[in-house]
């Protein structure tokens, strides 16, 4: 049972692989392959590349890295939860509010202290 | 046909298997080509314009011919890429694209990997496209892909967050993350599908939903004018092709993820319809929310990203939230 | 113990050497972090592991690890952040050159 | 009021502090009548102690004793027991070897107020650290439970820390740190011994109808009376079952040890030969008037501890170990005696020769009879009155000439007639002349020595001979010979540097004339002390 | 295993605990929306105040006739976390008051979460020593694990800060993954998270899990010990202390190390203090290994503080040395007539709390006047300052562990511990390496006293700080001159079968 419906995923994973292996196959076939420097040279906006390609970029990435492991973390306790909830009761229904008023928290505090605008960093 | 699922194991039944996955991916294809068509012929017609009109009647053959223009285009890698990723980036962002088809149920007995996490599996997977954006665009040692990537991912990240709370409300409704189970839960009128007590979260998850897709008005990571392309900036020829691939793929996969946790799947809207086959019902509703796609990239303008970051956390996320709370009362209620 | 188990032992043992290996070793403050995930899901392994086909299989294992993965997020959240900080204030986030404190 | 008179004494200097915490601190008279003062209030109520004392009485006097602490233990352990405890006795008494200490010290701590008179600053908070010594070693010399009795001993260590570092000469800082390492090391040492004692020999049982009471205490008459009177107790009762182990018996094994590691505790302070070289940082470092009492009580407390502790609750062991403790002895005389001879400064002498006399101390109590005994305590008291005497004349030509060194001094005797007198006399009372007590102590303390290891006591009697050369080369040094001429217009004594003095000699000479004032409190107590070791030793070696 | 179910009834038993929640959040909220001019002292009081409310509820629930068990048995409410919470809460009582009468803005910039940060802290710590399942005990752990890094980084623009936090990070990352490998095999062993459990089936089920059971242990004391910040997981302390902002500082050492300290106890006496194990071996091994990190721990400590110059990184050291002295208790197993292990730690633990605290606060003391903890910045106090000299003597006395203090008492209560289970070694390296922390204790005085400051200034002190230095010196020599007081309480109150083991 639990073997044959991972089977299909796993037939699904290997014509995924398979496919642009496959495409990419037969481009290489098609195509026509003639390197000179100047193709191989960085593109930016038509002028002479300057300094690296791999550049600092904004700290704010992370912050809003950090923002989406912490909440997208905390919906692996929602999910179960949701799945449960009719036989749950009470309880559960205010243990959980509990702990969304503490994510509602959390993001009124990120909210407050302006990681969530783009422009403050 | 999902009989078989419940069988055990043997060579025909994985014959089976492979041969629907094969037709499956050949369909997908199939959708893509003509979903670019489509795409262009619905916005040149939204715009007085006419869309593709030369090769073929119609010019119904113009996506295939430009695909097998990508075929045979020449493949250049920049020089100070780093080559391995560089090759591998495309593939990862399309393989996900793909494999989260299976779960889909596309009615009540077509094939499909009938899983008890179908949900999550979905919005597990769809989360590894996001590093081969990254990986694109930091592989090709270019600012603007670099940027590009980073954005697609700050974006994609920020909106995968409100798209995954604000399904948490089927999920209680009806208390299973199996996605047959959940079409199965709704019933045969459309006023006990899921998007009517499930209004806020439809509406999040549609608007996350094409903000995952990174489609206008949400285009930033690819906005041609700001970083000439986003994170593929570099690539060309059919590895270019990939990313566009998985990008129509998903718009495929949320398409029918919509369809199946809002829509009711398969069912008639009224119960008297139900004559008419799932399959039909299905593709309708689907092509609805495909069309849906299309025309709100005819009509709104790309917003800017501050705005698009402060959309996603400070108004989907507290109503995805809310969402959460308004179904608990909702089921008190109705219970 | 059967001996069903024993494989999954064993990879997350090598992996739970190799992420303590790394967090002593390396030189990034990235890596190090990612060491320490490492090591958490090493654990992880394990309790499923014992979760499945340990003695007595309980569901407490998948429960544990999922708090497990929960904290190992917060504590790489804060981990980045204060990585973050320390980046801004030195421009450098090498565990090597973290050595202002000496007497 | 007798019931509390110890107390009182113990007490008396904290009147003394909390009048001084009132004072402003830039008044040197004010502050220093009343420092003089508090001390002279301990030294009248020990006078009264001396005066009421039995002296044919060899049971504790004057006792005190009630629960200070007590600390209920988690009695689960144990089926039927009702009551489980630990406790701190507040327990003061003396019996004839504490009680001449008690007054020693008492004396001396007024003398060395009287000296005070060379400490140059701080005066307020000089004084009140003062006094705090005064408590901790009253305490020590009257307390009769071990936990109360290390108590005391710790709190001397604080002040003469303080004492030393802060009003000391220009090496103070380091001297105070050995100081405080070494003592810490000695009291560390002894609290393991005492909390061994207390977790086998401080047990006592109490059956009532139906309640079992069983209690810790560091309670010396108990522990005693565990340790050698009562055969059948506990600690003696080894269980044959390896398995079930008795908690609380005490192997031969292990006495031996706690005895020698009492030895070394209380070695250091005494100081025994290999662990002395803290005391010669202290005794050059030090204000004079510290000096005074540390080196005439302050060792004191080591002899004492060493006896009461070392002697008396492993007596079997202390006779098996006589003939080192002679030989410590002896190696301690010599030593100090012939490192004394050549030393070129005058406190270094004295404190070598400290060394040598404390030998002689070691000297008595080896010999383990009454009259060796007596000899060792006799030593004590008069070595106090002699160092004190001897270092508050160094201190009081240290203020004058700025200098101790032998070689720099000389013919202060034509300047400074009275101090050059008392110094002399100081010094005969070192070496040991008739007539003053250094004589009587030494002539006790080898006589009975002589009666149990003939050799020793011969080559200790060498080192008798070394302390008249050394002394009396260092005071000849100093008073006579050609006087430097910066030294000519120097001052003779004050009024307030001459009563110490004057006393002191007065106290040695009472010694030397009439020791009975000392001998008869003491010979009862030596001799049950005597008693009660040789029935023990007795047994064992029989 | 029924559903869980937690009725009104229970919620009366974390009253302590939901108070903290609440108002850490509402504190949250009220910092985030106050006007920026408000001085943020304000949320200092209210936490104090949340502290306080917290307190009186642990206090209304001491000494249960039966204790009271939530949630299928995983949090436990009785005297053994009754005690230890109300000493945390204590602690952070006396941190937040010294943070108050110190803490400024130019150093902290949001000082508002730094008041409100200490909540969750301490309520990690409350859970730590309530819980009596592995999954309760990893959260509680974590909770104050991952505040306190952030806490340490507090002082956000200062690079020593931000490296003391991320090595704590760190070595904090590693050491709770090291617990959580141990913590997986006793899961293993026994299918269940429950201490109690897992006691019945380690034991029926000792001969096939021996080695595993070897593994696990040493895995827990070694994690553990990075927690203690015992030797030799020492090595984070010196540069955490030194980087964290003081008060701080002064939570690590105290409430952050008698947390883990509670559950140390916990565990390890749950499992093995009964020894019911078909042979005594593995009971003897554990409790010889704990002796011997405890040694390891004084020995190192001392020496090495002998060495710092710095008065943070030598109260690290210190810490370290206490932290084996405070092992001392635990690895004294109990024996017949030795029973009151958990007095005894109790009481050190206090004495040792104020202690610490009480130095720390001085030494805010000396930091707001000369702007670094370097041990020069001691010299001349006793001109500047005279009445904080004073109480910092009694401080130091208390932490060398001369009397009359409570540091010398909780020493000697040890010391007679280790000889009443004849373990002469660890109570003779107890007393002779505390005989060596004379030396650099002592360093303190002789600056303070001997020393003179080269600009003679006098110290303002705020009010809070001598109150908490004051507090803290005094109540250490009341406890030394009248310790029964103390723990004839907690025996009148504390059973070991009924409050520490949990015997299911």
């Amino acid at each position: 049972m639990y073997t044959v419906k991972y089977l299909i995923v796993a037939i699904f994973v290997a014509l995924g692989v398979l496919l642009p292996i496959a495409a990419l196959t037969i481009g290489r076939w098609l195509r026509p392959n003639k390197p000179t420097e100047d193709k191989a040279t960085t593109y930016e906006s038509g002028n002479e590349p300057i300094g690296e390609g791999q550049i600092r970029f904004n700290i704010r990435y992370y912050l809003y890295a950090l923002m989406f492991v912490i909440f997208d973390v905390e919906t692996v306790f929602l999910y179960p939860w949701a799945v449960a909830y009719n036989q749950l009761g009470l309880f559960a229904l205010v243990e959980m509010c509990i702990f969304i008023v503490l994510l509602g928290v959390g993001l009124l505090y990120a909210w407050k202290k302006k990681v969530l605008q783009w422009t403050s960093i | 046909m999902l009989d078989l699922v419940g069988q055990p194991l043997t060579w025909t039944h994985t014959l089976i298997f492979a041969a629907y996955g094969v037709l499956l991916l050949l369909i997908i294809l199939g959708f893509v080509t003509y979903a670019i068509y489509f795409e262009r012929k619905v916005i040149g017609w939204m715009q007085g314009r006419y869309g593709p009109n030369r090769t073929g009647p119609f010019g119904l053959l113009q996506t295939v011919a430009d695909v097998f223009k990508l075929l045979i285009k020449e493949d250049t890698i920049p020089r100070k890429a780093d080559r391995p990723l560089f090759i591998l980036a495309p593939v990862i962002t399309f393989i996900p694209s793909f494999v989260v088809v299976a779960t889909i149920p596309f009615t009540a007995n077509l094939i499909h990997a009938d899983l008890n996490v179908g949900l999550l599996y979905y919005v597990a997977l769809s989360g590894i496209s996001t590093i081969g954006m990254i990986l694109g665009g930091w592989a090709s040692n270019n600012k603007y892909a670099l940027l590009g990537g980073m954005r697609s991912a700050a974006q994609m990240i920020s909106y995968e967050v409100p798209l995954v709370i604000s399904v948490i409300g089927v999920i209680m409704m009806t208390g299973t993350l199996n996605l047959h189970k959940i079409v199965e839960a709704q019933g045969d009128n459309f006023w006990n599908w899921n998007f009517l007590p499930q209004i806020v979260g439809f509406i999040v998850f549609m608007i996350a939903g094409v903000s995952e897709l990174n489609r206008t008005p949400f285009d930033l990571p690819e906005a041609e004018s700001e970083l000439v392309a986003g994170y593929h900036v570099e690539y060309s020829g059919f590895r270019f092709a990939f990313f566009m691939l998985a990008e129509y793929v998903y718009v495929f996969a949320i398409a029918s993820l919509t369809t199946v946790l809002f829509l009711g799947g398969w069912h008639a809207p009224f119960a008297l319809l139900a004559f008419i086959p799932g399959i039909v019902w299905f593709l309708l509703k689907f092509s609805i929310i495909v069309f849906f796609f299309f025309w709100i990239r005819a009509t709104m303008p790309r917003i800017r990203i501050d705005q698009l970051m402060g959309l996603g956390w400070k108004v989907l996320l507290p109503l995805a939230l809310l969402n959460i709370f308004i179904t608990a009362i909702y089921m008190g209620i109705t219970a | 113990m059967n001996g069903v188990v024993t494989p999954y032992l064993t990879l997350a043992a090598i992996l739970f050497c190799i992420g303590l290996y790394g967090a002593l070793s390396k030189k990034s403050g990235v890596i190090v972090l990612l060491s320490i995930e490492l090591m958490l899901n090493a654990v992880n392994l394990n309790l499923i592991a014992f979760a499945k086909l340990g003695a007595q299989p309980a569901l407490t294992g998948h429960i544990f690890s999922l708090f497990t993965i929960t904290v190992a997020a917060a504590e790489a959240a804060v981990g980045v952040a204060i990585l973050i900080a320390l980046y801004r204030n030195r421009g450098t986030g090498d565990v090597e050159d973290m050595n202002s404190m000496k007497h | 009021m007798s019931d509390n008179l110890l107390s009182l004494i113990v007490f008396s200097p904290l009147i003394g502090i909390i009048v001084l915490l009132f004072l402003p601190q830039d008044r040197k008279a004010i502050l220093q009548k009343v420092g003089i003062a508090a001390t002279v209030l301990p030294l009248l109520l020990s006078v009264w102690l001396y005066a009421a004392y039995v002296t044919l009485n060899t049971e504790m006097q004057f006792k005190q004793q009630f629960d200070w602490i007590t600390i209920p233990l988690n009695k689960e352990g144990v089926e039927g027991l009702t009551n489980f405890y630990w406790t701190i006795q507040y327990h003061l008494s003396v019996d004839g070897l504490s009680m001449p200490l008690v007054f020693l010290s008492a004396l001396i701590f007024t003398m060395a107020a009287l000296a005070s008179v060379y400490i140059k600053k701080r005066w307020k908070a000089y004084f009140i650290w003062l006094l705090l010594l005064e408590v901790g070693v009253l305490g020590v010399f009257t307390s009769q439970d071990l936990v109360l009795f290390f108590l005391f001993f710790e709190i001397t260590l604080v002040p003469m820390f303080f004492l030393i570092g802060i009003w000391g000469n220009m090496d103070r800082e380091k001297a105070a740190n050995r100081f405080l390492i070494y003592n810490g090391l000695g009291s560390a040492i002894m609290l393991i011994v005492f909390a061994i004692l207390i977790s086998t020999a401080g047990i006592s049982q109490e059956i009532a109808d139906n309640s079992l009471t069983v209690s810790y205490s560091g309670d010396i008459q108990n522990i005693t009376r565990n340790l050698l009177q009562d055969s059948e107790s506990l600690v003696n009762q080894a269980s044959g079952d390896p398995q079930n182990q008795n908690p609380f018996y005490l192997s031969d094994t292990m006495k031996t040890t706690l005895f020698l590691l009492l030895l070394a505790a209380f070695g250091i302070k005494l100081p025994i030969f290999p662990f002395h070289t803290w005391m010669l940082k202290v005794h050059t470092e030090a204000p004079p008037s510290v000096v005074m009492i540390h080196s005439g009580i302050l060792l004191k407390m080591g002899a004492y501890g060493l006896i009461r502790f070392g002697v008396l609750l492993f007596p079997a062991e202390a006779v098996q170990w006589a003939w080192t403790l002679a030989l410590l002895g002896v190696i301690n005389i010599l030593y100090g005696a012939i490192l004394a001879f050549m030393q070129k400064e005058f406190r270094l002498v004295l404190a070598y020769s400290s060394i040598s006399h404390m030998g002689i101390v070691l000297l008595g109590l080896a010999a383990f009879n009454p009259i060796g005994m007596q000899g060792a305590v006799f030593q004590m008291i008069s070595h106090g009155l002699i160092s004190a005497l001897m270092f508050l004349l160094v201190g009081s030509i240290y203020e004058r000439t700025s200098t101790t060194e032998l070689d720099k001094l000389g013919g202060l005797a034509k300047s400074m007639p009275f101090l050059s007198a008392v110094l002399l006399i100081g010094g005969l009372a070192s070496l040991g002349l008739p007539g003053l007590s250094g004589f009587v102590s030494e002539l006790l303390a080898f006589l009975g020595l002589f009666g149990t290891a003939r050799t020793l006591a011969v080559i200790g009697a060498v080192g008798i001979i070394l302390t008249a050369v050394y002394v009396l080369r260092g005071i000849m040094k100093i008073t006579y010979g050609p006087i430097r001429d910066k030294h000519l217009g120097l001052p003779d004594a004050k009024w307030i540097e001459a009563v110490p003095m004057i006393t002191l000699v007065a106290f040695i000479l009472l010694l030397g004339v009439y020791p009975a004032v000392l001998s008869e409190p003491l010979q009862q107590t030596v001799n049950g002390f005597d008693r009660m070791i040789h029935s023990i030793a007795g047994k064992v070696g029989g | 295993m029924g559903p869980i179910r937690l009725h009104l009834q229970d919620l009366t038993h974390l009253l302590p605990e939901i108070t903290l929640v609440v108002t850490a959040v509402l504190l949250t909220v009220i910092d985030l929306l106050l006007p920026k001019k408000i001085d943020r002292r304000l949320i200092g009081w209210l936490s104090l105040a949340g502290i306080a409310v917290s307190t009186g509820f642990v206090i209304m629930q001491m000494n249960p006739a039966q204790a009271v068990s939530l949630l299928s048995g995983s949090y436990r409410i009785d005297d053994f976390g009754n005690l230890l919470k109300l000493v945390f809460l204590g602690g952070t009582a006396l941190i937040t008051l010294m943070s108050l009468g110190s803490v400024e803005e130019k150093d902290i910039p949001h000082i508002g979460e730094y008041y409100y940060f200490l909540l969750p802290a301490v309520l990690g710590a409350m859970i730590m020593a309530s819980s009596s399942d592995l999954i309760t005990l990893f959260v509680g752990l974590e909770l104050l694990s991952i505040t306190s890094y952030v806490m340490v980084a507090m002082k956000k623009k200062d690079t020593k800060s931000n490296e003391a936090a991320f090595k704590y990070v760190v070595l904090g990352g590693i050491s709770s993954a090291i617990i959580l490998y141990g913590m997986s095999f006793l899961y293993g062993m026994s299918g269940s998270t429950n201490l109690a459990v897992i006691q019945q089936a380690i034991i029926s089920g000792y001969s096939d899990y021996k080695p595993l059971l070897y593994v696990a242990v040493f895995l827990l004391l070694a994690g553990f010990g990075f927690k203690i910040a015992a030797a030799p997981f020492h090595s984070w302390a010196p540069d955490v202390y030194q980087g964290a902002p003081t008060p701080i500082t002064a939570f690590l050492a105290v409430v952050s190390k008698g947390a883990a300290f509670a559950i140390l106890f916990r565990v390890f006496y749950a499992l093995f203090a009964l020894g019911q194990f078909p042979e005594d071996q593995l009971t003897e091994d554990v409790f010889l290994a704990l002796s011997v990190v405890a040694a390891a721990a004084m020995v190192v400590g001392n020496t090495a503080a002998l060495r710092q110059r710095n008065v943070k990184r030598l109260l690290a050291y210190s810490g370290v040395a206490n932290a084996g002295y405070l092992l001392v208790p635990l690895a004294v197993h109990i024996n017949l007539v030795q029973v009151d292990n958990f007095s005894k730690f109790l009481f050190y633990l206090i004495a040792y709390l104020l202690m610490n605290i009480g130095l720390f606060a001085v030494l805010i003391v000396i930091e707001k006047s000369t702007g670094d903890s370097d041990l020069k910045g001691f010299a001349g106090l006793y001109y500047r300052a005279p009445f904080t000299a004073i109480a910092t003597i009694l401080l130091i006395l208390s932490l060398s562990g001369i009397p009359v203090s409570a540091g010398f008492f909780g020493k000697l209560y040890l010391l007679i511990g280790t000889m009443q289970a004849h373990m002469y070694w660890l109570g003779g390296v107890m007393i002779i390496t505390g005989v060596l922390s004379f030396y650099y204790y002592f360093g303190l005085i002789r600056q303070m006293f001997m020393r003179v400051d080269t600009n003679d200034r006098p110290i303002r002190i705020t009010t809070p700080l001598g109150i908490v230095i004051w507090f803290c010196a005094g109540i250490s020599l009341a406890l030394g001159i009248f310790p029964g007081l103390l723990l004839r309480y907690i025996d009148s109150i504390f059973s070991l079968t009924r409050d520490l083991l949990i015997l299911s």
